[in-house]
């Protein structure tokens, strides 16, 4: 029963999968270093490279017309997409981009699906329906729930939540019935009319899953649509038999949960409540400001205390992302470096609107990675800092969240600012931040606020260091 | 035998969904963004199933199809790596600051 | 199909491989010498295949060989275990210091 | 091809085997963390009880009466052996257990292995040939070479390492020949009597592998059979086509092999090192201690220094274990605390002779492991310290490693001992420890000697310390 067929066709396709499988793994595995990151995503790509190679071996495959026209098809798109992200396309639009991106592979999946179910002349075996009946649900699903995202994100259509009675339950039982299609076709095959109902379905699913969040809390469903997206993957393996869509799927389906249940952790949400809390964007304003007073401070002034002070940490935050000022910060902190004061970037978890934002904002202007420091990491040094600057940084510094049981964050690890010397804040006016709620650190006697969009200040600011 | 297969099918997902969580929980915050888009280039594996349907020999609709889900495939794959390196490129090393 | 099979088996293996290095790589030195044992308790997987030779009905001295092996195991795996548990047993918790 | 037969035991089983793999590695993962350890093994054990109740399912099982013999005699024996060890059974005894628990693991291995062979008429498939192949001789060279290592421990032979010239030549060309022989079965089955020859082969490299290892050494060793067991079990998978067995076998090998480089590195040795060095017991005495003189310390001047401490940290070493004076040090330790003075355990990485054997041992004394610090967590804090107590220790603690490159232990990290404000050394005399070597620290001016056997100079200690 093990006796190897002479196929060695088969045997070098296996061999190139399996090869491609290991390699997708090593290249995950780089992204645990800095410095092997890059050597990693070369990995990967040499995996996915392997990965066509076999696949082309493939004794199914008869012409190669229709191949080379996707090919160069996709290749030209994706790298017309690709190219300028990052170039003039702000990273803020990160997430967007995967969303697309994401449809894209959701597509495809979903297409060999319906392909794979006419080929077997829409009467595959059970456990082949089966698999089937997940990849396009689950690819259908992805590619709408991430056009969906993608609109939000750019705002096609509004970023706010949209909610509405019985939302939740209604879309429970869609769910269900969609199932419920598949057990149906897994026990009476042959009836493309009911698969195509099933797809729809599943669509829909996918619209009506994204509309009651907010845009800013789209990251989190993002990575969960690359999971859903991962798993359509390993089962079109399961269907193909194919180990290699497995493994890359899996491994897919894995970061894609993993990483969304670390942004909500970091957000201290649950689960459930970003997916049905319809949070993201509402304006729940608990404590209000009456009769607090807020400190103003000229460039000038700024400018002095930040060129003499001894240890300055620059907490960055979405605002600093919107401005796209993260090289004028990178040209402060040198100047004040050059005058002899030690500048580090307290980074948390979630500042910006995407995992891990603030860092790739800021290794964007070149900060060695060693400066920016994790929440855990410097928040016993700021009671020893001189002038934290906060730049476009709201929720992740807002003491409310240690105190004020009442508050929506509540709860939610965050930068210990109210303790240092002096506090700095840069924002263009009193508007709120993600979380739509006041911030008491505003009105702290401590802090001074320097008002105006962070570019225009850090100009200002920069000019001013370079005169003293 | 095919349960045996189906079942073998199953091994290898669970076993790749421990490494995948355990690799992935290894990746510190600072290259969670870099972590996602290259998560989602990965997802672009989908490619392998559609070279099979547009290379095959099941005529037109399948080819077309095929095809379709080949480009898509492409441009996922393509973007998703393009864009995952820019973002790494620039994590400079202490250091090789300036 | 044979094929398929049998690399079917190498992804298993290779993917046990990963995930073994993985979780061993995270025991503490703390638990080093319990994870020898343990790890010494698994071998006596060997049970599995032992059994099906004691128990099949291929005659007398595969009955026989598989008895042996099925005794030999057990004493891996009971002997393994036993120990394992009791050197765990005798970690305190900090504070049930005592 | 993958329609699923109606064959619902075949599904039964796999379920079992399947639930069996997963809970195999949440056993092993449970090991990362002291307070859930325990819980972990009882899922190992469920694992193992799951996979013999999926075996015992198989259509192939026509009578039980060979397995329930085999079942008896083998649970009472590893009562047997199991039950005294860590009652009155030092666990110093551990490797040996460990190696001989493995000689019948691997015995298992190579009868099933032997068996099977047979029960293909000697005329196994390509595929099989091999994998069976591979089971028995990692099967054979286990069985041997545990035995020769338990040989040595329990001092049956000299624990010396036995050399002679041209010796890894011999081992490779014998290594070679027997691979050869596999190969050559592979290509021509069918001949019972290479089989067996190449079963002896592996047997007797078993012997040979083992012989020029040092006693100190064996640890390594064993651990590294631990691996060979379980990649045998794992070729017993592929024979018989069985994913448990590949599964575990897997998760063996990987910890196996992991531990025995772990353990390398601690004593900073390379891996071939160990396997070729025959470092283990010879006396390499690079510098020697001329016209150096030690100063010994009477009990009661150590009993008061001791008492009086503010900060004490004990470094246990082999010869604590060989004294087994343990609960003497913990209930020294207690009476310190009582008098104010702090105290803590600075635990090498290779302190004993298998890894992780200071903390085993202490924990047996019920220390709680947050008193066992890991060498980097602690070595800093011997300058701030009043009294450094070395028991039994001496490599671990030889600063010739930090200052010596003649030396044999040079590069390796040590514990700072002689950063301590004072230090009492206990050790029986002026012996060397297991690399050989002559130690400074005992004639530096800091250093007082207590000569005498661990547990006596400690009895006297506590008594000392009771009546102060
Ligand atoms: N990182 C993630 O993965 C992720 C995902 C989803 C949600 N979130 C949420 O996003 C929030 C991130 O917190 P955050 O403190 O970084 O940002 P934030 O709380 O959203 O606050 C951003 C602040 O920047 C200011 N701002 C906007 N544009 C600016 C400009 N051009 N110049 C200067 N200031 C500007 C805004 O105030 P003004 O309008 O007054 O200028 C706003 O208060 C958290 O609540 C987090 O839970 C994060
Ligand atoms: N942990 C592992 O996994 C492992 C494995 C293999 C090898 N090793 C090696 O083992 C060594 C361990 O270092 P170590 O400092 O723990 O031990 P050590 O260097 O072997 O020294 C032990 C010392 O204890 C003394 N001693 C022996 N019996 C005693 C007794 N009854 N009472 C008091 N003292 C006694 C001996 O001196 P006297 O004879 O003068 O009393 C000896 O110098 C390292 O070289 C390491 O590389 C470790």
């Amino acid at each position: 029963m093990t006796e190897p067929s002479g196929d060695v066709r088969e045997a070098l396709i296996q061999t190139a999968y399996l090869a491609s499988s290991v390699l997708f793994i090593l290249g995950l595995r780089g992204l645990s270093d800095p410095a092997k990151a890059r050597n990693g995503m070369r990995q990967a790509m040499l995996a996915m490279l392997l990965a066509v190679i076999g696949t082309l071996m493939h004794h199914d495959i008869v012409r190669f017309d229709w191949i080379i026209a996707g090919l160069a098809v996709g290749s030209v798109i994706g790298v017309v997409i690709g190219l300028p992200l990052g170039v003039d396309i702000p990273m803020t639009a990160m997430p967007q981009f995967v969303a697309i991106s994401h449809l894209f592979g959701a597509v495809a999946a979903t297409l060999v699906g319906v392909d794979e179910y006419f080929a077997r002349a829409t009467r595959p075996s059970t456990f082949v329906m089966t698999a089937l009946g997940f990849e396009v649900i689950l690819g259908a699903l992805t590619v709408t729930g991430s056009f969906m995202a993608f609109a939000k994100l750019q705002e096609l259509i509004g970023g706010k939540p949209i909610t509405y009675p019985g939302q939740n339950y209604g879309n429970i039982t869609l769910f269900l019935l969609t199932v419920g299609l598949l057990v149906y076709q897994v026990l009476v095959p042959g009836q493309p009319v009911l698969f195509f109902l099933m797809l729809g379905l599943a669509a829909l699913i996918g619209v009506l899953m994204v509309l009651p969040i907010g845009g800013a809390d789209m990251p989190v469903v993002i990575s969960l649509l690359n999971a859903y997206a991962g798993l359509s993957a390993s089962a079109m393996g399961f269907a193909l038999n194919n180990n290699l869509l497995i493994v890359a799927g899996a491994l897919d389906g894995a970061s894609g949960f993993l990483l969304s249940v670390l942004m909500c952790k970091a957000m201290n949400r649950s689960f459930s409540n970003v997916l049905f809390g319809a949070f993201g964007g509402t304006v729940a304003s608990s404590k209000s400001a009456e009769g607090l007073t807020v400190r103003e401070v000229s460039i000038e002034d700024a400018a002095v205390r930040l060129a003499y002070a001894g240890s300055v940490i620059v907490v960055p935050g979405y605002g600093l992302a919107v401005a796209r000022a993260q090289h004028l910060i990178r040209e402060m902190a040198d100047l004040i470096e050059k005058k002899g004061g030690q500048v580090r970037y307290a980074v948390h978890p979630v500042a910006g609107r995407m995992p891990g934002h603030m860092n790739v904002l800021l290794a964007e202007a070149e900060v060695p990675y060693d400066k920016l420091c994790d929440m855990d990491e410097i928040n016993a040094d700021f009671d020893r800092t001189d002038v934290a600057l906060v730049v476009g940084a709201n929720d992740v510094v807002n003491p409310a969240a240690r105190s004020d049981p009442s508050s929506p964050i509540f709860g939610m690890p965050i930068l210990n600012v109210d303790h240092a010397k002096s506090i700095i804040v840069m924002k263009r006016g009193m508007g709120a931040g993600f979380a739509g709620i006041e911030n008491e650190l505003f009105f702290d006697p401590k802090t001074s606020m320097l008002f105006g969009d962070a570019k225009a200040s850090l100009a200002k600011l920069v000019a001013e260091l370079k005169t003293l | 035998m095919a349960t045996l297969t189906a079942f073998m099918q199953v091994y290898v997902f669970v076993l790749a969904g421990f490494v995948g969580f355990q690799v992935v929980s290894k990746v510190p915050a600072l290259l969670h963004t870099p972590l996602m888009s290259a998560a989602n280039a990965i997802t672009g594996i989908s490619l392998v199933g559609s070279l099979v349907a547009a290379g095959s020999g099941r005529g037109f609709t399948s080819n077309l199809l095929g095809s379709i889900a080949v480009a898509c495939a492409t441009i996922n794959v393509v973007g998703g790596f393009l864009i995952t390196d820019r973002m790494l490129k620039m994590f400079k090393r202490p250091g090789a600051d300036k």
